[in-house]
């Protein structure tokens, strides 16, 4: 028999208003168990929780019930506070009487009796309810990051600053990611190569950080503090220890015909390749796919003029077991395929191009040289038509479009403009936009530049049909506010295409057990207050994993995730969650049948002696819950038929007793 | 109207006593303020709290208490600890009295009696022995052995001292398992103090206490010259309906809660071991 | 004792679970928007819809529920990842099994809420709230013993 | 037949193979046959029988017999085999102390059957043909084979063993069986019909819990029935919700277990067709994700243990006409 | 005296009888099953051998409420919530199924007397049904019971197309004189004597050539502990289910428990049917006395055969109705339990 105190919030007029608090205070009284019973304008003030403390130490209660706002809201505060005085934090449960009674309900008698029957409910879990302790775990000091990126180097480097090892993983040969790809950055048109490069070699360099370049995460175990990953290192048939970086293998391969990603495959480069000349690690890596070596069995040339002898044809993928205290997803995106959009004739004309293949065009290290030439018949381009909102904004999504805004493509766009307009003043430049989004500093000064300084034709319309015609682009085009069609001879066509979740994100979020939403971005702990970790506990969001954003927001975010890491690592010991399943061996049958539905691998089975009623010992197969892996979903509960298995906080009895509350 | 055997009645709890940390008594009168019913020495009745319990307690206060019933209870179940963590005004349910009792007006009379209890194991010999104390004049010498796992589990210390160890012809003789502080007194276990004791073969002997106990006393008592007949026990602990009928307390062909709780060992080992 | 499905003062009482991350916030983003349902529906949170076990919903009917409805995660959301794949198949099995028992399928549902559908909690509790009124009190699955008048 | 098992029982003895024997003895009539253990070749020889009315799925007691020291010998028929895999699937046995004999069946049959066809004072039953031929106190009486069978042996799944160490006999066929019929007949009614159906059907239950004891599905250490904290304690139903409550749970319990060895419905003092909560369960599944039979082989993953994220139905089927 | 009425009229009898108080009668509810239920004009009363539970139900029920008890604050009222009730007729019952009241009385009348049981049975008139074609699994004869002559308040045979009706005790006697007997033709003349007297005969003969009819229970009531410690218990319950198959069909087993459902609103304190085969039956906190299954099924035979005949003048707990031959999901029953008993004696 427990000795319940009972708290009612008036939560202002906010409950108060719909709900006779006192009357709730007074029906308490006489329910068996309760000793103490009261209201109060904030419970969750300093001085309401004064109240209950205080409450707690006079009345000698062994359990509290507060009668206030949902207990994702202020559970914790309650907990804490009474737990401050010494009573275990379990032995407080909270009636939702504003969310979900007050602020739905309009009829005070109506509230108020709905307020009592939540109140006697919670009542008769703390009368079931047994102080829970949560278990300690040792933190893993070591940081994983997942993708080389941007994001993903400013977390690894700040996570490094303040002492911690960190590992990268990239799946391509170079960390670096999409800023690498990119010429100027807005609204300062400063070179994105100036910037991120130093960044690489900073990461490259730094003692703290290892890099696994070429490398996949295939698995991932335990939980917060304690994860085991497993890293498949892809072949990539050069030894990166003995590799020099010196390039001559790469000048020699004979097979030159692999389209260079990096260059969105603009052109072409060789079989064993270095991406480009800043890459980090800077190793050579061999395409299995094009490599006349590994495919034919003949050629060779690039181990024979290899003095450091790295190559290796025989390598092959190898998976290591890393440790991890926290990890970081910084897995970035991707263009989306905008082939489907026939009307834009991607797919028919190579002088149709998305934004970041018209930026390699651009870029002095890309396939032109930087020398803007049309791809197709390497023309100047005279006439250049940009699309905006290419698969973002867009609900219908058979053809694969995004209803949300990818956010960068107004202002890059701009920059676009502005950077063609700078090097070739003669150029026509037509930009066809739904919106134009501006908001950041100086963005939209930025845009007015693009618009008043340099003359871009900014035409709120949209493109209705891109013809390849006789080496031109029929560009036909409605322009909303002169409501008249237009139609544009152009050389160019570049469109502002979507950018989507990398692709292997969907996989990783599932090895994680971290939630996405439905467009396949990281799902955020909470939208407004832990915006760089995710729901799983030790894994943290950086950069356009979690949504689309550019470059400043990206490295702030960056930062923050770093920060979040930090403090974990900075504990010796975790508390666990102690809700979690436990296994009553003295009923257990040993049938496998929770471990089959457990989705943490948190079940094992031990085979342990157990006395008999007849003094004899039989040996039986029981389960056991690992309470540092067991996250308490429960799920094992259900499937058990004796019900050995149950779980601390929301056990059969006490979810029963609730609902006998509250059909009462 | 007639006696209803199983419907209980209410009791009202009006004193709690704390004996040993898991220790307490409960006095209990009827809600008109007297004695719910009259009682044997030994006799039970079945406590029971709405929805919580219900289990067969041995009443542990003298018959020649005109005023109430108690019950020293331990804690051990659900039942027990509700009862434990309950404050006094508090209405429970009680039926009884079940049981035969001890033998105090024929068997016990004139005789020289030798109590030995370990733990709770006092709780039904202190009704008997507090019976006997009241009609003093109907017993001879009397000889109590009792003894626990450490002083604080000595349950009702402040009575044994004050009133049993001032009573005439009587004497007391606790026992503690283990040496401890500020415990002058025996230390050793209850079977090996009784032989030590050597009592005389002309006493009539009762034991209750744990299995165990029960068992090694009885060997002690044996041979010092005891025979089965002359020492009792008492198993209150099997019974469910109280009148014999549910078919649980069987031993045998004998019910626990009409024929017994309180055999000796010479009707037992005519009976099936299976207690 | 009132036995008639048609006493004037009779309201259906409906259990509604709710898993914590994802329907019981919705519930929360209800009142928070303050939209409206019936109180008859009451909310007993639990950490995944896959805590709830059959005895829990058979209890509900026993002690004199007339609905029970549970929401959780839209499948592939659970924030354990599967829980709600798990709900799926033994409520599905469950309502068909009562079904085969002649108990009314309307009175069990489920339901996925994510925690940013408040209007759709909404919507759906006024739903089935209306669904049971219609069907009246429930008489197939309970306990005699638990009816109140 | 009988003589066949008798020897071989006898020769796994005499070679030490194992020391015990699980299998099943005459009584005192022809038909009250009792699973025994026999641990020597003239118990085997005195009391060992096997006949038409060894319905008894032997496979559950495997579960305290492979715990004691020694090989135990025992014969399983096809559908036995069934729940010696589901119990192997579920950890309950110790293979290595057991030798499995797989042996013929062409169905059993309970006295009851011939008690309930009006047959009384039965003296002796003998196989003639496709009839059962009883002697009885009030003379010879005749019944059709079929309609003496039970439920399940009419309507058999399969006569294939599934496992065995050793077989006597072939090894069988899975049949194409009718044993849904039953459950589409009461799909096929309305829902007060089936409601009437299954009142009057449970509410004679007893709550003896033969059907529970005997079900080799049901290995609890301790059932939630029988335990005061489960929240479903009762020992007897008072009312139509205990009655239900019971058979929901134990059928959900079993459910994706249950082989359907039809144990419940032969035992069930009250004629009670519990098999049919069973086999609705198991033809569910069979129907949302695809044909499952359990113990079919050991190590199964049951259905309501797996899940597909696509294509699961939602439970709202069931309201929008249900699962046929 | 032996009254003859025609068996057409059957219906008509009936239908008198529950005009004077409430009748149950046996009905049959499919061919697997009868059972008795309250009488109602058009039910008709079932001619097989026994119903599936036995007539113990009239008197013990399987869930009997006790009382009702509510709690606010520190107080508790209890409210016995029994209401008075009416005289009944149980109609045809079989001759086990009446010896088996005498074996409850023995129990529930004996003091202290349980008034939940006198208070069914003093209301009861119990008309038995004499055996005309008994079973191999019938053995009531092994415990003195004459299946052609049942006991009861009055007794009734039905044979040659007619029904014969005889008064025994005052109760019985009132209910026959209260039935308007001359208005459904009857005759009590000695050639009802003599026919009774034919059938009785013929059911005696039938009985000699059953497997059964030899079977003779031993008395063993100095032989407690003997039985007790004989070594035939292992082998007999080695494959016992432990179910309680046999002891809720079984006509005298009165094993029982009570047990408080806390209905939310007060709590309702019953008493059920229990088994002494089930392994929770003696468990108490501090383990059980029956630790395996051949203590409890030991239990269960001894107290049938053994100890009830030391308390009650040698009269077995067992009525040789048969039930649990039939019931017993491995068919290990009282009679093999009674042949071991012998062989080992």
């Amino acid at each position: 028999m427990q000795k319940i105190g009972v708290f009612v919030c008036h939560c202002g007029t906010n409950i108060a208003a719909t709900v006779d608090v006192e009357a709730v205070a007074e029906a308490a009284r006489h329910v068996p168990g309760v000793v103490y019973a009261t209201d109060y304008t904030y419970m969750c003030s300093q001085s309401g929780q004064d109240l209950i403390k205080d409450a707690v130490k006079k009345y000698g209660l062994t359990g509290v019930v507060v009668c206030s706002c949902s207990p994702r809201m202020h559970e914790k505060t309650f907990r804490k506070a009474v737990n401050s005085i010494g009573m275990n934090p379990y032995m407080l449960e909270i009636a939702n009487i504003r969310e979900q009674c007050s602020w739905v309900h309009k009829d005070k008698e109506v509230g108020t009796e709905k307020a009592i029957s939540l109140m006697k409910a919670a009542v008769a879990k703390v009368e079931l309810d047994a102080p829970l302790t949560a278990g300690e775990t040792p933190v893993v000091k070591r940081a994983l990051v997942i993708g080389g990126g941007i994001a993903g180097m400013q977390t690894a480097l700040d996570i490094a600053d303040a002492g911690y090892d960190v590992d990268i993983v990239e799946k391509n040969p170079t960390i670096g990611g999409k800023m690498a790809q990119l010429d100027k950055t807005f609204p300062t048109l400063d070179c994105s190569s100036c910037i991120v490069t130093p960044k690489m070699v900073d990461v490259g360099q730094n003692d703290k950080i290892h890099i696994y370049s070429y490398s996949e995460v295939t698995d991932v175990k335990g939980f917060v503090g304690n994860f085991k990953v497993t890293i498949k290192r892809k072949a990539r048939y050069v030894d990166e220890t003995k590799c020099t970086g010196c390039g001559l293998c790469t000048e020699k391969c004979p097979m030159k015909k692999a389209p260079n990603e990096f260059n969105l495959g603009l052109n072409n480069r060789t079989a064993i390749y270095i991406p480009f000349a800043q890459a980090v690690p800077k190793v050579a890596t061999i395409d299995p796919n094009y490599c006349l070596m590994l495919n034919k069995g003949v050629c060779g040339l690039c181990s024979k003029v290899c003095d450091a002898h790295a190559i290796n044809y025989k390598d092959t993928d190898k998976e290591i077991e890393v440790e991890y205290g926290a990890i970081v997803a910084a897995t970035g995106y991707e263009i989306m395929d905008v082939s489907k959009y026939d009307e834009y004739a991607y797919a028919q004309s190579p002088d149709v191009v998305t934004s970041l293949e018209y930026e390699r065009l651009m870029n002095a290290a890309g396939p032109t040289g930087g020398e803007l030439l049309r791809p197709s018949d390497h023309k100047r381009p005279k006439t250049i038509v940009f699309v905006q909102c290419v698969g973002s904004r867009e609900c219908d999504s058979t053809r694969g479009g995004k209803p949300y805004c990818s956010k960068i493509c107004c202002m890059y766009t701009a920059k676009h403009a502005m950077l063609t307009k700078d090097h070739y003043p003669d150029t026509d430049i037509y930009v066809f936009y739904i919106d134009v989004r501006t908001p950041g500093k100086n963005f939209d000064e930025f845009y007015r530049r693009a618009v008043e300084q340099y003359g871009v034709h900014y035409i709120k319309g949209a493109v209705g049909k891109v013809t390849p015609e006789n080496g031109k682009l029929i560009v036909q085009a409605s322009d909303l506010l002169m409501n008249e069609q237009l139609t544009i001879n152009a050389d160019m066509v570049v469109l502002a295409a979507a950018i989507e979740p990398s692709h292997s994100a969907r996989h990783l979020a599932t090895l994680l057990t971290a939630s996405m939403d439905t467009n396949d971005w990281f799902t955020e702990a909470h939208p407004k207050l832990r915006p760089v970790e995710s729901p799983t506990a030790g894994v943290f969001l950086s950069g356009v994993c979690q949504g689309p954003k550019d470059i400043p927001e990206t490295v702030a975010q960056a930062g923050a995730a770093a920060s979040k890491v930090i403090g974990l690592l900075s504990k010796d010991k975790l508390a666990g969650n102690p809700c979690v399943a436990h296994s009553d061996e003295m009923m257990c049958t040993g049938c496998s049948q929770c471990a089959d539905v457990c989705p943490y691998g948190a079940i094992t089975y031990v085979d342990k002696e157990f006395r008999m009623p007849d003094r004899t010992t039989k040996v039986r197969r029981v389960a056991e819950v690992n309470p540092a892996v067991c996250q308490g979903c429960g799920a094992c509960t259900v499937t058990c038929p004796s019900g050995a298995m149950d779980l601390n906080g929301f056990s059969n009895s006490e979810i029963m007793a609730e609902v006998d509350a509250l059909c009462r | 109207m007639q006696k209803e055997e199983l419907i209980p009645k209410v009791g009202v709890v009006t004193e709690i006593r704390q004996e040993t940390p898991d220790v307490k008594t409960f006095r209990v009168v009827g809600t008109d303020g007297r004695k719910l019913f009259e009682h044997i020495p030994g006799q039970c009745a079945m406590l029971s709290v709405p929805g919580i319990g219900e289990a067969m307690i041995s009443i542990t206060s003298s018959p020649t208490v005109e005023e109430y019933m108690e019950f020293s209870i331990k804690k051990v179940g659900v039942l027990t600890s509700w009862l434990h963590a309950m404050e006094t005004g508090q209405e429970i349910l009680v039926r009884g009295p079940y049981g035969n009792g001890f033998p105090v007006d024929t068997t016990f009379k004139g005789r020289d009696l030798l109590f030995i209890a370990g733990g709770i194991g006092l709780a039904p010999l202190h009704s008997v022995i507090n019976y006997v104390r009241a009609k003093r004049e109907n017993y001879g010498h009397i000889d109590i052995v009792y003894g626990s796992r450490s002083k604080e589990d000595l349950v009702d210390l402040e009575e044994i001292t004050n009133e049993w160890m001032q009573e005439k012809d009587m004497n007391v003789y606790l026992t503690i398992d283990r040496e401890e502080e500020g415990w002058d007194g025996h230390v050793g276990f209850v079977p090996n103090y009784v032989q030590e004791l050597n009592f005389p073969t002309t006493e009539t002997a009762v034991i209750c206490g744990p299995p165990v106990m029960i068992h090694f006393t009885l060997q002690g008592l044996k041979a010092l010259g005891f025979t089965d007949s002359q020492v009792f026990t008492t198993m209150e602990m099997r019974m469910k309906c109280g009148i014999g009928k549910c078919g649980r307390c069987n031993i045998g062909d004998k019910y626990v809660c009409k024929d017994g709780p309180v055999f000796s060992f010479d009707e037992l080992g005519e009976l099936p071991d299976e207690y | 004792m009132q036995m008639t499905s048609d006493n004037e003062n009779w309201e259906p009482k409906i259990i509604a679970f709710c898993c914590n991350w994802c329907s019981y916030s919705g519930a929360d983003l209800a009142g928070t928007n303050r939209l409206s349902y019936p109180a008859n529906v009451k909310i007993i949170r639990v950490p995944c819809s896959c805590r709830i076990n059959p005895m829990f919903i058979l209890r509900a009917f026993q002690r004199g529920a007339d609905g029970v409805i549970l929401c959780g995660c839209h499948p592939g959301d659970c924030h354990y990842m599967t829980g709600n794949y798990h709900t799926r198949r033994r409520m599905t099995l469950l309502f068909s099994m009562l079904d085969f028992l002649g108990i009314e399928k309307e009175r069990t549902r489920v339901e996925w809420v994510s925690a940013a559908e408040g209007q759709r909690f909404v919507d759906v509790m006024n739903d089935f709230v209306g669904q049971i009124t219609e069907l009246g009190p429930s008489r197939r699955l309970e306990d005699l013993r638990c009816r109140t008048n | 037949m009988q003589d066949e098992l008798i020897k071989r029982a006898c020769d796994l003895l005499a070679d030490g193979t194992v020391n015990r024997v699980l299998g099943w003895s005459a009584g005192d009539f022809f038909y009250d046959i009792t699973p025994t253990v026999f641990e020597s070749a003239e118990d085997v020889k005195k009391n060992f029988v096997y006949n038409d009315f060894c319905g008894a799925n032997l496979s559950k007691y495997l579960i305290a017999e492979s715990q004691k020291e020694g090989k135990i010998a025992v014969f399983l028929k096809p559908c036995d085999t069934y729940s010696f895999n589901q119990l192997m699937t579920e950890h309950r046995l110790v293979r290595d102390h057991i030798y499995a004999i797989g042996i013929e069946c062409d169905g059993k049959v309970s006295a009851e059957t011939l008690h309930d066809a009006g047959i009384h004072g039965i003296l002796n039953v003998q196989k003639d043909g496709d009839e059962l031929v009883c002697q009885t106190v009030y003379g010879e009486k005749r019944i059709a084979f079929d309609k003496a069978e039970d439920e399940r042996c009419r309507n058999c799944k399969s006569r294939k063993h599934v496992v065995y160490d050793e077989l006597l006999g072939p090894e069988g066929e899975v049949l194409d069986s009718h044993r849904f019929d039953e459950v589409e007949k009461l799909e096929a009614m309305t829902p007060e019909e089936r409601f009437s159906f299954w009142q009057g059907e449970l509410s004679r239950c007893i709550r003896c819990n033969a059907c529970r004891n005997v079900c080799p599905a049901c290995t609890c250490e301790l059932c939630v029935f029988d335990n005061p904290k489960s929240g479903v304690f009762s020992k007897a139903a008072s009312n139509d919700f205990e009655d239900a409550n019971f058979h929901i749970i134990r059928a959900f319990h079993v459910a994706g277990r249950c082989t359907d060895c039809g144990e419940c419905s032969r035992v069930c003092p009250e004629h009670i067709p519990l098999h049919l909560l069973n086999r609705k369960f198991i033809k569910d599944i069979d129907t949302l994700y695809g044909d499952y039979q359990a113990g079919e082989t050991e190590g199964q993953m049951s259905p309501l243990s797996a899940f597909t994220e696509q294509n699961d139905a939602e439970p709202s089927i069931v309201q929008k006409g249900g699962i046929h | 005296m032996i009254t003859r009425i025609s068996s057409e009229k059957l219906p008509e009898l009936l239908q008198q009888i529950s005009e004077q108080e409430k009748l149950y009668i046996p009905v049959d509810k499919s061919d697997k099953l009868s059972v008795y239920e309250e009488y109602a004009p058009g039910k008709v009363m079932s001619l097989k051998l026994n119903t599936l539970r036995s007539a113990k139900d009239f008197f013990f029920p399987q869930v009997q409420p006790m009382a009702k008890f509510r709690m606010e604050g520190k107080k508790i009222e209890v409210m016995d919530q029994r209401t008075e009730t009416e005289d009944y007729c149980i109609f045809g019952v079989r001759a086990c199924d009446v010896r088996s009241f005498d074996v409850l009385d023995r129990v529930f009348l004996a003091d202290p007397v349980d008034t939940y049981y006198e208070d069914r049975r003093k209301h009861a008139t119990v008309v038995s049904f004499a055996c005309s074609e008994p079973s191999e699994t019938c053995f009531c004869h092994s415990f003195g019971i004459d299946a052609a002559k049942p006991d009861g308040d009055a007794r009734m045979w039905i044979a040659n197309g007619n029904v014969y009706l005889e008064g025994i005790t005052e109760k019985g006697e009132k209910l026959l004189q209260s039935l308007d007997l001359a208005a459904l033709g009857a005759a009590a003349d000695d050639a009802a004597v003599q026919e009774v007297e034919a059938e009785q005969q013929r059911v005696h003969e039938i009985q000699k050539r059953m497997p059964l009819y030899s079977l003779k229970p031993t008395d063993n009531r100095d032989k407690e502990l003997e039985i007790f410690n004989a070594p035939i218990w292992k082998e007999l319950s080695d494959k016992c289910l432990g179910c309680g198959s046999c002891t809720f069909v079984c006509p005298t087993c009165q094993c029982f428990d009570i047990e408080d459902f806390d209905s939310g609103h007060g709590v309702e304190r019953y008493r059920c049917w229990d088994s002494c085969m089930y392994k929770d039956f003696t468990m108490m906190a501090a383990g059980t006395p029956r630790k395996t299954q051949l203590e409890r099924f030991r239990q269960r035979f001894m107290h049938k055969l053994v100890y009830y005949p030391i308390r009650n003048d040698g009269i077995y707990s067992c009525v040789g109705c048969g039930r649990c031959l039939r019931r017993c999901p491995i068919h290990m029953n009282i009679v093999k339990v009674m042949k071991a008993m012998e062989e080992d004696a």
